[in-house]
């Protein structure tokens, strides 16, 4: 059985684990997202490859009728330049979604880091067009939300609801399995969003529920 | 005269390659469909000696289809033609009796020359198609 | 300090931890993969956002030649043609990245094209666990064998061997049915696996045999 040093070393060495185990599950987060986002690259790909053999054909049909004198090869042609341009929006607007925080993403990503931590999670409520900075902060709230359930509850369930009304957006998280105060100091996670929803005219409410449940709300004009 | 019928729910994929293999002398359109469970019953009437089939197509995907024409009308050959090879594709395909697989988006030349070969009992495999088609299993990235 | 009861239960929930840490250093491998390939997907992006700015306004060229009558938009359309193939093997490539080369997988793939392609197909010989980059080439010499004999012979036996000397690996395939010269120019196939070999430290040899027989071999050293 352990002496005592044994057990010592074991708890600073499990100290360590913890910290590990923390940062492993920003690292999930993180992969989830990543993940997230490579099937949309694909869903482009695939809109993509069929535009583009369209494009391949048609400027070839095109060429052919105006070796042979035909009119209808200006008509060809201008369908493949509609065709490029609009599959250049697409790029753009998917490029463009690479450097934002999607929310629809974001909270998608939420949903799945918990499910595999075996915390059963809903997303209620729908993600109208939000506006990119309103999208940010609010996939930052997912984020860091996400992050406090996974270290400071066992919870086994978790319900995050986006809403609107009168001119604001809220998304609120409510997670159960919420641990007895431990004291150590808390960090600076929630004051942080504080401040970003501060900037953009919004508030943030963190409170202890009956029932060991917690609940987190953001609100932002939009 | 080689009898063509095209398979392709791209409607504007289909109409060009229409036209184009139209313009060569031996070869004539004679069907096309937009669905993979309109070959069959369009193969049955237009009789064409070479089908040209797309893989990804709605009530019946272009391979299964294939499998299909094959046992009703054998007669027909048939040219499978894909955007995008996908693990497995290329061995379903050629279960399922297809004598070629090639990309839609190859040159006409290339596409009326692949029609010929299979027309003549030749099996035709675009070989970069051919690459993204061989693995088996699925694809690593998440099936839809 | 910790009795036996405590230790005990102290050292399962460490095999606990232990195990998610394993799976977090999964995770974390899986992260940076995901993230290379968004790199490419976002490279991808940008090749084809010019390419598909260069279409647009070829084609759009093209048109105004071909109403003017001029003979140079059938050029400018083949132009077209080319830009859109070329960029649908990009985009194939791309996608062909995602998928890690895995010479197991490589093998039974062959093999199951070959026998639905009516080969008689045997795969001899184990893959021992190899480096990435020898799975990686030795797949793509399977991959183009494989297509070689379909597209070059009336193969009715294929035999692939896997052996490992003296430091090297090789993968051999021999097949039957070669069919005589067929007298059209002979492609880059093999001689693309070559280069791929030489980079490694390793060759390729491609001869006909006796007996209607072709014989594909690389040798890498592992
Ligand atoms: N979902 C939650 N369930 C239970 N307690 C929570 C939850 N979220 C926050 N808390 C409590 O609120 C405190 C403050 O959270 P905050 O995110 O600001 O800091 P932290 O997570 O401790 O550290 P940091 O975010 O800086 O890494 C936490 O320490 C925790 O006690
Ligand atoms: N398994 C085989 N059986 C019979 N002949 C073969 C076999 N593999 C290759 N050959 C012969 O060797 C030649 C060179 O093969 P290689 O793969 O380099 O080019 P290719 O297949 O003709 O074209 P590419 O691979 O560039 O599409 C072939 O054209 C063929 O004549
Ligand atoms: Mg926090
Ligand atoms: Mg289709
Ligand atoms: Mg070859």
């Amino acid at each position: 059985y352990f002496g005592g040093w044994t057990a010592f070393r074991a708890s600073v060495w499990m100290l360590g684990v913890v910290f590990e185990l923390d940062r492993s599950r920003q690292v999930q987060a993180d992969l989830a997202v990543a993940e997230e986002r490579l099937r949309f690259a694909r869903d482009l790909h695939d809109i993509l490859g069929r535009n583009l053999s369209v494009i391949a054909v048609k400027s070839e049909l095109a060429a052919a009728l105006a070796r042979r004198g035909r009119d209808e090869s200006a008509d060809e042609m201008m369908a493949v330049r509609d065709i490029a341009q609009e599959s250049l929006r697409e790029v753009r607007d998917v490029v463009r979604g690479y450097r934002e925080v999607d929310l629809a993403t974001e909270l998608s990503g939420a949903r799945s880091v918990l499910r595999s931590a075996g915390v059963a999670t809903r997303v209620v409520g729908e993600v109208s067009p939000l506006p990119p900075d309103v999208q940010a902060v609010l996939g930052w709230v997912a984020r860091e939300g996400t992050t406090n359930v996974l270290r400071h509850s066992s919870a086994s369930t978790c319900v995050i609801t986006v809403a609107r009304d009168d001119g604001c957006v809220t998304l609120t998280m409510v997670n159960d399995g919420v641990r007895s105060a431990s004291g150590e100091s808390a960090g600076s996670g929630l004051s942080g969003l504080a401040e970003r929803l501060g900037e953009l005219g919004g508030s943030l409410t963190a409170e202890r529920l009956d029932g060991d449940r917690f609940r987190l709300a953001a609100r932002v004009p939009s | 005269m080689i009898r063509l019928l095209l398979a392709d729910d791209q409607a504007l994929v289909r109409g060009a390659m229409a036209a184009l293999l139209s313009l060569e002398p031996d070869l004539e359109v004679v069907a096309e469909v937009a669905r993979g469970d309109e070959v069959v019953s369009a193969a049955l009437v237009a009789r064409p000696d070479v089908a040209l089939v797309d893989v990804e197509m709605p009530g019946l995907d272009g391979i299964a289809a294939t499998a299909v024409l094959r046992e009703q009308l054998p007669s027909c050959r048939v040219l499978v033609v894909t955007t995008f090879g996908r693990p497995g594709y290329l061995r379903r395909a050629i279960e399922a009796g297809a004598c070629g697989f090639v990309v839609k988006d190859s040159p006409a030349e290339q596409l009326a020359d692949a029609i010929r070969r299979v027309h003549s009992g030749l099996r035709v495999v675009d070989p970069a198609l051919a690459v993204e088609s061989l693995a088996a299993g699925p694809s690593p990235l998440t099936p839809r």
